[in-house]
């Protein structure tokens, strides 16, 4: 086997050459030093290589040829190799990063970075305590040195505080290991971890004082102020370091010394880690210095490994299991936080408000999203798999306080993340131009990047049994990423034929029942809208890779089979969703509140899958789920996860800004399309909680109420909009809350109007929002006001936004009435006579909203700076027409969707022997209600009253006189301005008189609250860091002793 | 037992220092003394009931080689608190060296040797 | 039946309603004259206007949507009255309604309404938005209580059919919703004087009466068609509510009765109030017509 | 204030926490196992009479080269943080005559018992660490002496590197003719006769190097932080 020794001489003798070569020429230290890593890194990938393919079981070296309690052993078996390799390939790139820095900075440096290396692979490889003890101090004294890499005041001041800190922390260890000493006899841990020492409380306290000098040396939350100055404060390569090496180093050898640990410390170390992790995130949320929240997130993250390696125990979890989680989190962790340290040193902006100049370097920019994913836990990730695995674990043993602390922590990490992401993201007018990028500094985030790759592969790979399908998605992402040079007509119709193809040849075969609905709404209606977005001059890059992956993982979700390919599938739809939303102009916030939403939400459904038992692979998810019955708390959480996809009331503050500020083809797409997975998931809900629901009438009653409050004040606030996307934003609430009305009834009827529509709303939002998009990119505005008159110049649009007000109303005869009739009669069917009456009030109120986005835009009188406008690019046109035909077709021939509904529906619900079909007439014979639509007949009759008057019309009406639209007269006189008549702006004031204090924001007051609080929170613990180095050594002390006191060691 | 108690309350004495002193110089000080401070109790630990220090001379035995092993064994204390003792102070003392360097460039740096004057970086 | 026939039979039925319509429209102006004292127009006055306005030589259009507008507006009219059975019993009279129930009607009404509006807002005149918004406003109030009402009447009745509503009320004038459910009647009633837009919720139309508005700016062969459609629509509403709350009409004459009476009702408050503001008719509506709508579905729950 | 009643508390919650380790203590009557093996190896196996030097030198060899890399570390850092300033010669206070006469006669003498003490190592008390600082006193006695007194920076690197590279490579001799499990291990050498300088293998050798890279590493750590002291 490869000797771990040659490691450490190899730094030792690079370190000790050094300063020698270094007087011939300091390039000549600078390759002693690169060989070195590389060198040692080749070491540790022969021995992984080793490890795999030649079956060598021993891992154990020892020195001078004794046996192991006389002579200091060394381990190096999978984990060593692995987490050597990664400590020197990242120390190699560090080594890179910084290569101008040490040679201007004198020889000294680089030897001390290469003993800093050979600190950190001792730590990880020996299986001595002591010896742990000397590298650790070589560790860590390298690290003192190298923070005075750069000789500011603050810096030094901060490695001072660092040094008071470690110097204590390995005060204790001495003290701690000299009085275990006397106790064990030895110094190994391997003969220590045999033996059986009698708990004596000193033996107790020898082993605490241990154990607490790692832990601040893991700079847990309070007891970490110096660190989170030396990470704001060193240079950026040193604070990598620091953050990666020197933490996963002592990280690896806390782990080594658990067994020794008496078993009571565990759950004291697991709070400990859950406290860190969730009070750091919460901390960093008002943070503005990019460095410093960098080191709360490390904290936090460090945290949180502390829980998984000492609290997962109480679980009876495997060992391994507990490795791979650790591992999972530990490399994403590693590799992100060095690589965003890395670039917050190229970037060299402190705050991180100045990160938007990061939009004028793709390249650096898709680096930064990168690590901001990988940190924020989304797939394919390792610490998606990681997290999925502890909530697995803790939701179903029951261990509630640990998961909520650690998905609330998640969470609050997302939001401080992704909030920098946006302002990095978010186009900024007056941003200074970049100079030149350092190209050598680009390496290595760029090997990191591929380094997290491969390792999500890796791990993806090595414990589930992922459907082949499942990476469709990022397959989709790169390949059309690397077709993203091509022109953007060409790439959106190779999407359009790979996605037809695909869900023609691959999908729909795997499909029946509820899946075929969902696949025509979910990607049919995806890829019809994709010629929407055709129509811009640019390349747009970045949006058809984003695309396609999106409307893979649509088309995944419905043929995911297990748990675990649902939820990937899920956050990938998630996670491109929210980088689409990120392409609008200024939707940074907007984008920022989809995602947090998102992310509580799929954090809930991950709890709520968690606790369901485990599905079997190879049929589809939905299919499966007729089989299962879940549990009431499963019930709501999965309940809410999904309402707040479909933007149900109280979770749906992030859907006005959402839909308004996205690029106006993707909010058709959003509200069209999106929304109806979070559909289909509640359905799914719905058909597995059958036996709760039974038992909980009350659950069902509130989703009704919920589902027609949502209906109705989603009208209602409509009505009051003067923003068309956010009027179309609400109107899109308010119709989900009669899909989740349907739902709610739990009846076959109920059911079908749910899902019918589901179609419906599909094709006239889209066609509405495809119409409205032309109108916005040939005005240029989004305020109803500004517009006016414009049927004479879109007359296409027009009969668009004509088409789609009729059937959202669900003005006969179009498919739209279907819904309201299928929606009351259920309703009424069922006795849910109020929500019927509110339902019916707020399809009343629908009609002012959509009188409004007629008239105010199309007709009225016409703004004189719009007197150029033209028609919309043909590819917007193309999805309208497309809808306008489903539409007629659907309207005469409604069978065509209401039987497939029925019968797909009647594989969850029986169709009760009253409901039937005779021709095209629907025909109700409940006992409780009859009824009947014939929508057939009535489009028929429709036309034939239509068509008489019209002819008459014509008939005699041969010369009539056309004017202009100016042709008015009010108030007795030719207006100078007529367009100043136009009546737009506040249209319903009266209305607002009467109603407004209905919609007075409430629940956005609400979340507002909780953010405030949260930030003001989050103040409030940032006080503890008051920069004083004594004050943060009492922090430590206190520390240590208040969990003494509480652990109640005794 | 005295030993240990002095190397435990010179361990104290020196967190006090380091806790309370404003001059850097002094922390350094009192660091130092919490060091000398574990040393002496790693002294202490080791000590064996009238034993003799573990190096095998003629004040021990006569015999040379394994017999001197054999016969050695329970007249020298234990040997391990003693090694561990030369690491520490050799590191005691790379330590100390080192704040003191920092110590110097924080004076020309912030031309302050009062650790309250660098405290401009916190929340 | 074929559908000849049946399609003659609806024009006849079309015929009628549009006859009584526009004559009831003239009753009722006469009415409104005698009560402010003035003498007023012949009962027969709509008749001459219509005729008069399609034989206009000159008309202006100001586009498609507004040259559209009448047709939907007739359309809506017409389309209402055809989903309605105009006479029970009858198979000559049933017009189209096998093509759907109550709700069908009740959002057919929206038909008309919303294509006038588009149509006149092609105008470009402010008032005809002006006096949309104001109507569309009050219509969503005033459809609450009655919505309500007929949710109360499908709870009675366990149907949405019209015709089967009509046949639950056969049997005596005790068997008429009037009397079986009265606190619907109420609802619906005083819904029906937020629909017919005259005194107290008749600020919709006020644009109307200034010199411009809605209808003004329809002239000649446009403004016949609105003021035809007038006549069937009040009719087809009328005969609505008969259906739903007065037990039906077995024939003709009946019918004519019937519907004279509920129409008078809102012409006999609309002469003696004032009117509302829109903001005021809003409240209105949902206070207490809608309660009594609730108490009407109530009184089935306990 | 509050702040010093919280250090009060600290203060006493830590003495607090070291009170059942001093209650707990006891002077033991016979060494513990391992110490007793320690003894008997180090004469047995090692041919070695001073145990302490088996434990550092080969038993826990690793510790030793790990305490070697933290003083040249120190040595490093030092030297990194108080870079030395050119032209530094005349600021130092020259030393008094008697120093100047004394610290010639003694230096030399201080320099020869400190390579005694770290080439006996494994003999009697002592070994590099304390011989390479009583070198290091010889110089910075020879410092105080002469106010012109420099190191040559070539001569302290060349040692430094050359003794810690060979101290390296005779742990990986060790590697190299015994196998896998004797990095450090003397035994490639004779062990020679008991009691003797040349014996115990490659101890004194590796004694040697220690000793002489100590004493460069002390001496270069008081260069640097004299000549940045001055420096006003």
């Amino acid at each position: 086997m490869v000797n771990p020794l040659y490691l450490i001489a190899v730094f030792l003798i690079g370190a000790f050459l050094v300063p020698f070569v270094d007087r011939a020429d300091r390039r000549l230290s600078l390759g002693v030093m690169y060989f070195s890593l590389l060198y040692t890194a080749s070491l540790s990938l022969m021995r992984l290589w080793q490890l795999f393919f030649t079956n060598g079981n021993e891992t154990q070296v020892f020195t001078a040829g004794f046996q192991p309690p006389l002579s200091i052993a060394l381990s190096f078996g999978f984990k060593e190799a692995l987490l050597t390799f990664l400590v020197n390939l990242t120390g190699f790139l560090s080594g890179v990063y910084l290569a101008k820095k040490l040679g201007k900075s004198g020889v000294q440096s680089i030897s001390i970075l290469l003993l800093l290396m050979l600190g950190a692979n001792g730590l990880i490889l020996t299986r001595d305590i002591f010896n742990g003890f000397v590298f650790l101090e070589i560790l860590s004294i390298a690290t003192y040195a190298l923070i005075g890499l750069k000789s500011k005041k603050n810096a030094l001041a901060a490695g001072f505080k660092y040094m008071m800190a470690g110097g204590l922390a390995s005060a204790l260890l001495l003290i701690g290991i000299a009085f275990a000493y006397r106790y064990s006899g030895t110094l190994n841990l391997d003969t220590w971890g045999r033996l059986l020492i009698p708990m004596t409380l000193g033996y107790k306290i020898a082993l605490f004082m241990i154990i607490m000098a790692f832990v601040i040396e893991l700079k847990p939350f309070p007891a970490n102020g110096w660190a989170l100055d030396v990470y704001q404060s060193a240079h950026s390569g040193v604070s990598s370091l620091i953050a990666s090496v020197h933490t996963g180093a002592v990280l690896y050898f806390f782990y080594k010394l658990l067994p020794l640990m008496p078993y009571e410390f565990l759950p004291l170390l697991a709070g400990t880690g859950l406290v860190s992790f969730l009070l750091s995130n919460l901390t960093a949320l008002r943070q503005k210095n990019a460095a410093r929240l960098l080191g709360y997130s490390s904290t936090a993250q460090t945290g949180l490994l502390m829980f998984v390696l000492t609290g997962l125990y109480r679980y009876n979890v495997h060992p391994s299991l507990v490795l791979f989680i650790a591992g999972g989190l530990f490399f994403t962790n590693f590799i992100a936080k060095s690589g965003l340290f890395w670039l917050a040193g190229i970037i060299k902006e402190k705050t991180t408000e100045k990160w938007s100049i990061l939009r004028k370097q793709p390249l650096l920019l898709v680096l930064f999203g990168v690590f901001i994913l990988a940190l924020t836990g989304l797939p394919p990730f390792p610490a998606f798999f990681a997290k999925w695995e502890i909530i697995q674990i803790l939701a179903q043993q029951g261990g509630w306080v640990a998961l909520t602390a650690i998905l609330l922590g998640s969470l609050l990490e997302a939001a401080y993340l992704l909030r920098w992401f946006g302002l990095a993201v978010r186009q900024n007018s007056d941003e200074p131009e970049t100079a030149s990028l350092p190209y050598l500094k680009l390496i290595p985030p760029l090997i990191g990047t591929i380094l997290l790759f491969a390792l999500s592969l890796f791990m993806g790979s090595q414990l589930y049994v992922l459907s082949e399908f499942m990476y469709f998605p990022l397959l989709a992402l790169l390949v059309f990423s690397i077709l993203d040079c091509c022109p953007l007509k060409l790439k959106g119709l190779l999407l359009v034929a790979a996605i037809g193809l695909w869900g023609w040849f691959s999908v729909w075969p795997r499909l029946m029942g509820i899946g075929q609905l969902f696949g025509l709404v979910l990607i049919g209606g995806a890829l019809v809208q994709v010629f929407g977005f055709l129509h811009h001059k640019g390349r747009e890059a970045g949006l058809i890779p984003l695309l396609a992956m999106l409307i893979f993982s649509l088309g995944n979700l419905l043929t995911a089979s297990t748990k675990l390919d649902f939820f990937l599938t899920w956050e990938f739809m998630t996670l491109s969703s929210y980088l689409l939303i990120m392409r609008g102009k200024s939707s940074h916030k907007a984008a920022l509140s989809y995602i947090l939403f998102s992310l509580g939400g799929a954090y809930l459904i991950l709890t709520g899958l968690s606790l369901m038992p485990p599905f079997s692979p190879g049929m589809a998810f939905y299919l499966q789920s007729g089989f299962h019955s879940i549990g009431l708390v499963s019930t709501i959480l999965l309940g809410i996860g999904f309402l707040i996809k479909t933007g149900a009331l109280g979770v749906h503050v992030w859907l006005p800004d959402a839909y308004a500020e996205a690029e106006n083809e993707f909010t058709s797409v959003l509200s069209s399309v999106l929304s109806k997975a979070g559909v289909f998931g509640l359905l799914l809900v719905l058909v597995m909680a059958k036996d709760v629901l039974a038992a909980n009438n009350l659950l069902l009653d509130a989703l009704s109420w919920l589902g027609v409050f949502t209906a109705f004040f989603g009208a209602l606030m409509a009505v009051f909009q003067e923003d068309v996307k956010k009027l179309l934003a609400y109107s899109s609430m308010s119709q989900l809350g009669y899909i989740i009305l349907g739902f709610a009834l739990m009846s076959h009827l109920g059911w079908v109007s749910g899902l019918y529509l589901t179609f419906t709303h599909l094709f006239f939002k889209a066609l509405i929002f495809m119409a409205i998009a032309g109108v916005i990119l040939r005005t240029g505005t989004r305020n109803m006001y500004e517009m006016g008159g414009l049927i004479k110049k879109m007359p296409i649009s027009y009969i668009s936004v004509l088409m789609g007000i009729i059937a959202v109303s669900g003005v006969p005869p179009l498919s739209g009435f279907g819904s309201k009739w299928f929606i009351y009669t259920s309703l009424i069917e069922q006795g849910h006579y109020f929500q019927a009456g509110l339902a019916f009030f707020a399809s009343a109120i629908a009609f002012l909203y959509l009188y409004r986005l007629i008239h105010t835009v199309f007709l009225g009188q016409p703004k004189p700076s719009q007197q150029n406008v033209k028609e919309a690019p043909f590819w917007l046109i193309i999805p309208q027409a497309i809808f306008i035909m489903v539409i007629m077709g659907i309207s005469l021939f409604p069978n065509y969707i209401t039987k497939p509904i029925s019968s797909a529906v009647s594989i969850f619900i029986e169709k009760p022997d009253w409901l039937s079909w005779t021709g095209y007439n629907i025909t109700l014979n409940s006992p409780v209600l009859h009824g009947n639509w014939n929508g057939n007949l009535v489009m028929l009759v429709t036309m034939g009253v239509f068509g008489f008057p019209l002819l008459w019309l014509l008939l005699i009406n041969a010369r009539t006189q056309k004017v202009k639209q100016f042709n008015i007269v009010f108030a007795a006189e030719r207006p100078y301005k007529p367009w100043t008549t136009h009546f737009a702006h506040n249209m319903f004031a009266h209305y607002n008189k009467a109603l407004g204090w209905l919609i007075t924001p409430r629940i956005t007051a609400f979340w507002n609250g909780v953010t405030e609080w949260s930030h003001s929170l989050a103040a409030a613990f940032s006080h503890i860091y008051t920069g004083n180095g004594q004050t943060y050594l009492l922090h430590i002390f206190m520390y240590i002793l208040v969990i003494f006191i509480v652990g109640g060691i005794r | 037992m005295i030993i240990l108690i002095t190397g435990l309350l010179l361990i104290i004495i020196g967190f006090w220092a380091m806790l309370t002193r404003k001059n850097l110089i002094r922390i350094i000080i009192g660091f130092a003394v919490m060091d000398t401070g574990i040393n002496i109790v790693l002294v202490a630990i080791g000590y064996v009931k009238g034993k003799t220090a573990p190096i095998i001379d003629k004040a021990v035995t006569m015999a040379q080689g394994a017999e001197a092993g054999i016969q050695a064994v329970d007249k020298v204390v234990d040997p391990v608190p003693s090694a561990l003792v030369l690491t520490a102070i050799v590191i005691g003392l790379a330590v100390t060296a080192l704040m003191l360097a920092y110590a110097i460039r924080m004076y020309k740096t912030g031309n302050s040797l009062d650790i309250d004057d660098f405290e401009e970086q916190k929340w | 039946m074929s559908l000849v026939t049946k399609l003659i039979w609806t024009f006849i039925s079309l015929g009628i309603v549009t006859i009584w319509g526009l004559t009831l429209t003239g009753i009722v102006a006469k009415i409104f004259a005698r009560v402010q004292g003035r003498l007023g127009p012949p009962v027969w006055q709509p008749f001459i206007d219509i005729i008069k306005n399609n034989a206009k030589r000159t008309a202006v259009s100001h586009g498609i949507m507004f040259y559209l507008g009448p047709v939907f507006r007739i359309a809506g009219g017409i389309g209402t009255y055809m989903f309605i059975p105009a006479i029970y019993g009858s198979l000559y009279f049933s017009n189209f309604s096998v093509s759907g129930d109550v709700f069908l009607v009740m959002y057919f009404i929206f038909f008309g309404q919303l294509g006038m509006a588009l149509g006149a807002g092609e105008g470009g005149h402010p008032y005809s938005a002006i006096g949309v918004a104001r109507g569309l406003a009050q219509m969503t109030a005033f459809e609450v209580p009655f919505a309500l009402s007929v949710i109360s009447l499908a709870v009675q009745y366990h149907t949405l059919n019209i015709t089967e509503i009509v046949a639950a009320q056969q049997g005596g004038i005790l068997s008429w919703t009037l009397f079986t459910n009265p606190l619907a009647v109420i609802a619906a009633m005083i819904a029906m004087l937020g629909m017919n837009m005259y005194n107290p919720f008749s600020v919709v139309i006020a644009p109307q009466e200034t010199p411009i508005g809605p209808p003004t700016e329809y002239s000649a062969s446009f403004l016949g068609m609105l003021a035809t459609n007038r006549g069937i629509f009040n009719a087809a509403k009328m005969v609505l509510f008969m259906n739903l709350y007065f037990g039906g009409a077995t024939n003709l004459v009946e019918m004519i009765v019937k519907t004279f009476c509920i129409y008078f009702f809102s012409v006999f408050i609309g002469v003696a109030f004032p009117r509302f503001k829109t903001e005021d008719a809003i409240r209105f509506f949902l206070k207490v017509p809608t309660l009594v709508g609730i108490l009407a579905i109530a009184v089935f729950l306990i | 204030m509050i702040k010093y009643i919280l250090i009060f508390l600290v203060l006493i919650g830590m003495a607090w926490l070291f009170f059942p380790l001093v209650v707990e203590f006891f002077t033991p009557d016979i060494t513990n196992n391992l110490a007793a093996n320690y003894v008997f190896g180090s004469a047995a196996d090692l041919n070695m009479p001073n145990a302490v030097t088996a434990v550092v030198v080969t038993y826990r060899g690793l510790d030793t080269l790990g305490e070697v890399t933290v003083l040249f570390l120190a040595t490093a850092g030092v030297g990194f943080f108080l870079k030395r300033k050119k032209h530094m010669e005349g600021i130092r206070r020259p030393g008094s005559e008697i120093l100047k006469t004394g610290s010639e006669i003694l230096a030399p003498l201080i320099i020869i018992f400190g390579i005694y003490i770290f080439t006996h190592g494994h003999l009697t008390p002592g070994g590099g660490f304390p011989g390479g600082v009583v070198m290091a006193s010889a110089f910075l006695l020879l410092l105080m002496a002469n106010e012109n007194f420099g190191f040559s920076h070539g001569i302290i690197n060349l040692t430094e590197t050359i003794s810690g590279i060979g101290y390296v490579l005779i742990g990986i001799t060790g590697l190299v003719l015994l196998g896998l499990n004797h990095f450090l291990d003397p035994r490639w050498l004779g062990l020679g006769q008991w009691g003797r300088l040349f014996s115990a293998g490659a101890v004194p050798l590796i004694y040697s190097f220690i000793g002489l890279k100590v004493g460069a590493e002390m001496s270069g750590l008081l260069d640097s932080l004299q000549s940045d002291g001055g420096e006003q």
